[in-house]
């Protein structure tokens, strides 16, 4: 009996916690307190937070792997977060999930109406290539244990794309997996902080007034067929980026089709929202002190805002060079929008642009450059799985 | 080290490349199509959206009849507003 | 750097892709065309048109299969459509799944009301069995490699009815599972140009012109009683068949029981939705050239038009002869919406019997044998699977 | 060869004979289903729709009160259409 | 032909059926009529008694094992069930979901606004315990086979929460889970008859016409904070409760923060729904006659009811109790919702109180323990699984 | 046997121990969490319902305008009847 009191108390959180296992637990109600409190990208802070806690809970197994006797029989069931991250995120099963659901949700018109905003959600991406240069300089210096497929996966944070950078992360360098994606989805939630003082750093009063003239109306058939375009362009050139791209047109080609829209709408609701909460407490599960406690983490979390600066001023002076040569005005501005981070960074250039003219309305402008930069990111994820892999 | 610095480079150099070209790509692409599409295919009557016929069952059909469209409009924001709750 | 150059262009589509690819991707694309353009059952068709487009990108490994170490430590994770194949196709959960919504969105009313009309719903299934006998005899001739198993999941086209050909095929034909499916769907789509012409061959103006009954009031308690009474005969008579006339009957239970609207609704949308978007891309996953680009394809194809004609032409003149020897009339036109493709095929002959007297509404009547044809198909599905696995 | 050949018709015969079989039951117990449903519970107050109630838990209840009908009927075909959409 | 003919006939349930199978179809069908006729838990007692006809269904092999051959490749595919038992309960996953489902839809605001009321939903898990006593005493007189574990499961039942029952049972008794949660769900829907009498029984007409004071306004902040607080609580305490209180929290905090609203919205309808219709199957799979059609079963219905009566009297007493000590009024009949059975306990004591007097509204004090009885039984679940386990 | 019986006992006065300490100190800890809350946070302006955003995607905003209030009200408890189905 007192032996039974005995093992109870052994089994108590207070008994076993250890000091790593404390922290994260804080950090996790951290991450739950900006995903509440500041409205920090809740849908995925909120499950990745509460995932966190769970995951630390000493003895409550719910990383446990199941255990099976000789003849196949379960012997103990696995933890709850055991299931969904080898189930869902180490097969890279949810993030492409996600990605149908939120090529469901893209209206691709304001691209469409101006295919050359595709250009800033290039020159954006420029930020996930410097971060890898800046990864590689701290492993090359020692500083930090990086491989290049570590350095590629941390880059990818700056595509400013929750579940591009999800998938990566799980196929490169699934032990940064925890801190890469509190990483991509703090900076997208951080967007209106990071974003304005570099825009207005480099770029003229004049240069963020520029009104552009009003987009083209696009036809529902070139609203079907864009989709098939870009999935063949990716099977002829990109394979590796084939899943991510294949499967967020698939949503699209849903969405826009109008013969499916049954579908369309449950990948855009029920579905999303089911995986998002498995998502999150799978991300969750990589929050273990071991893989977040250390210096790592730091050097993650640096490059990661890094890369989303260097990005954001690279959408910019593109658009400024081609405001040069375009021979319709292009703002400045909404070449920021093309890190992606859809539709928050529409939403600040913006904002920005009204500041410097109340007439100036840059949203559907900026949305082109927006969604050009969840196609940019997914190139570039399909060439760093490509070279690293290959 | 010093492997890992120009591998890194290479990556950049070769990453950087493929998205542009890429979007160069579609750029060209788009504007194409587009250009086919809107000689072609002027708007031809857009593919209307059908009742959704159920995966091989009966269900469904009867489409709705005509309601007041004051309310009509009320209910839609309504119902919108609601999913998106 | 040249090297991964040329390792970036070896992974290329354009340097991989193999002509039989190339067409099964034209395939794929032909498919969402019939789909979106000509609204041949998008729900399936897209999917499945996009699974085949994906699985068919040399180097996306859409069906890879995971790595793991030899301590069960993934190496590298598997593709999408390999998971979902192998979880939800090869078990046969995703085809139950759909029964079971089917079945919440059945109405046995009409056929309650007029219980003879089942014995439609049994002659139309000669198509499938006499397409048994057409798929022997070109594998008797060595014309085409087809084994019983393999007539036997070709015949099943016949039946009109989508998840029971995907999980006859999957059980005895996994390897045909692709053309069957897409066969079945496509003719399922193209019920109103095939049908016509065989029931106005079968049958002269007057019999087209034929008035039926109205039907009789049917209660709540039959509605709810029926899938039981269903169930417990196929427990005694066809055990076979129990997996698909079992959900199938739970699924309707729940529509009417009244008392659990919340899981008949679920079962109707959210579910039925999630499962058919990934069971066409897992039908698409076995769109690959070696399975579908041979001559058995085309044999498949034409059989497949063959078991419909048939099955049509048997159910119309089973209607004829009830017409003798029935106390109210009987409009033979009902007897081709034996076949089920639910609710085409109804709708059809309804549209049919408008031609010839334009007071004459059918639709209603044609529902009782249109839902029968489904039972009668699912029990047809069920001695094939005891005859050719036992 | 003879053997895929008889095997064939065999599955016919059996087939069609089964589902004749199968489908005349079902006639037949159908039948008496209803008469006896019909004679002995006579449209007996049909299973009221009861508002649901979560598995286990508390949430909901408080069915809601009555709103103009009229209203009430737009509503509800709205919702149809939306659903069906 | 012939062999083949006899075949099918042994294919046929009427050659197979064995006794006890028929007498669980029987059960089954008990079942169903029970959930639809009576209005019993129909979301759980209708999916279950299905999947206890089917599984019963001789030679169709719904709990059949899939085959592979030594290569891995599948020979025979599994039967449903048995992907559902093994994949979902045999996990804990299915329960573990639902019950985040469950937090959900459950509003703290009562018991925050009188948080003593816990001491009820403390109190009413007495039935739990005492009815580890009887099973233990009937397993010791070797009247019937049960473990400790065995004991611990049965008794469980008492706590009034369906998913912690099929939880617990999963874990620590699997072969008694069918006859377990039928008594679980089976108890729960007679709470409106079980309850009464004993709470007649066990008050005076002046207490039972106890007015309570209104209770206060609870703030959103609060009713955020409180799952946060029990999940640190339950970390540090009773780290063996975390899988159930911690989704349980999860579910509630998606529901309280106002930020993930489309999550706390499927979680409470598609996702809690679909998990439900395969909870079900599942469970009912366990309800075969090897299983079921035992003494130990008939220990289990009437240890459940024991478990039932002994919960209610002690939430009633000790609320009798309380009400002595307490400087506000506390009616004794609301310590009977403490056994959790949400909502309907907390129905029963304002329905109780209403016969009484006319005016006395117990509804939302009777809430309070009610959602507390839930947190009571999966404490009470942890402390069973760790000392059973440990 | 004995020891079955003891296991019982003792699983009993450890759980029936266990259970009223935890809600004991729930209770204290929830009794101190409100006064605390509603000292140093009285009320303060509930988190507004935001509108969802869909995870990193486009969709949705253009929150829908506002209807007449009695229309809406009336809305509301038809979705709200309709949800709760
Ligand atoms: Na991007
Ligand atoms: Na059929
Ligand atoms: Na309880």
């Amino acid at each position: 009996m007192e032996q039974k009191l005995l093992n109870l108390y052994h089994d108590t959180g207070i008994y076993q916690l250890e000091f790593g296992q404390a922290i994260m637990i804080v950090v996790g109600l951290l991450l739950i307190f900006l995903a509440i409190k500041k409205g920090f990208e809740p849908l995925l802070l909120l499950p990745i937070g509460i995932g966190a806690v769970l995951v630390n809970i000493p003895g409550a197994g719910f990383m446990a792997a199941p255990v099976y006797d000789a003849a196949g029989h379960m012997v103990s069931p696995g933890g709850l977060q055991y299931y969904i991250y080898h189930g869902g995120i180490e097969t890279g099963l949810f993030p492409l999930i996600i990605f149908m659901g939120v090529g469901a949700m893209t209206d691709f018109g304001p691209m469409l109406a101006n295919p050359k905003t595709l250009l800033l959600g290039a020159a954006a991406q420029f930020g996930i290539f410097a971060t890898v240069i800046g990864a590689v300089l701290l492993g090359a210096a020692g500083i930090m244990d990086f491989t290049l497929a570590d350095a590629a996966a941390i880059g990818i944070i700056g595509g400013a794309d929750g579940p591009t950078a999800i998938f990566v992360a799980s196929r490169l360098a699934p032990e940064l997996l925890g801190a890469i994606a509190v990483a991509a989805y703090s900076y997208m939630a951080l967007v209106p902080l990071i974003q304005p003082p570099i825009m207005r750093a480099l770029t003229t009063h004049e240069e963020r007034s520029i009104k552009m003239e009003q987009l083209r109306h696009v036809t529902k058939a070139e609203k079907i067929i864009f989709p098939i375009v870009v999935t063949i362009l990716v099977a002829m050139f990109l394979p590796s980026a084939a899943p991510l791209l294949g499967m967020f047109c698939f949503g699209n080609l849903m969405r826009e089709c109008g013969v499916v829209d049954r579908l369309s709408d449950t990948a855009q609701n029920a579905l999303i929202n089911i995986v998002t909460i498995f998502l999150g407490l799978g991300v969750g599960s990589k929050l273990s002190s071991e893989a977040f406690l250390n210096i790592e983490t730091l050097g993650i979390l640096s490059l990661g805002l890094v890369a989303f600066s260097i990005g954001t001023a690279a959408g910019v002076l593109m658009a400024k060079v081609m405001n040069k040569f375009s021979s319709t005005p292009i703002n400045p501005l909404i070449g920021a929008a093309g890190v992606s981070a859809v539709p928050m960074a529409a939403r600040v250039a913006n904002k920005v642009g009204l500041e410097a003219n109340k007439q100036n309305f840059l949203l559907m402008h900026a949305m082109g450059p927006n969604v050009a930069g969840v196609i940019g990111s997914a190139v570039a994820a399909g060439v760093m799985l490509s070279y690293v892999g290959g | 080290m010093n492997n890992l610095m120009s591998d890194g480079f290479g990556l950049m150099l070769l990453g950087m490349g493929f998205v542009f070209t890429f979007l160069c790509l579609l750029i060209v692409s788009t504007t194409y199509m587009s250009k086919l599409i809107n000689r072609y295919f002027p708007e031809a009557a857009p593919v209307a959206k059908k009742p959704m016929a159920a995966p091989t069952a009966g269900a469904s059909s009867a489409s709705a009849s005509a309601t007041d469209p004051k309310i009509a409009a009320a209910i839609t924001a309504a119902i919108h507003q609601h999913r998106n709750r």
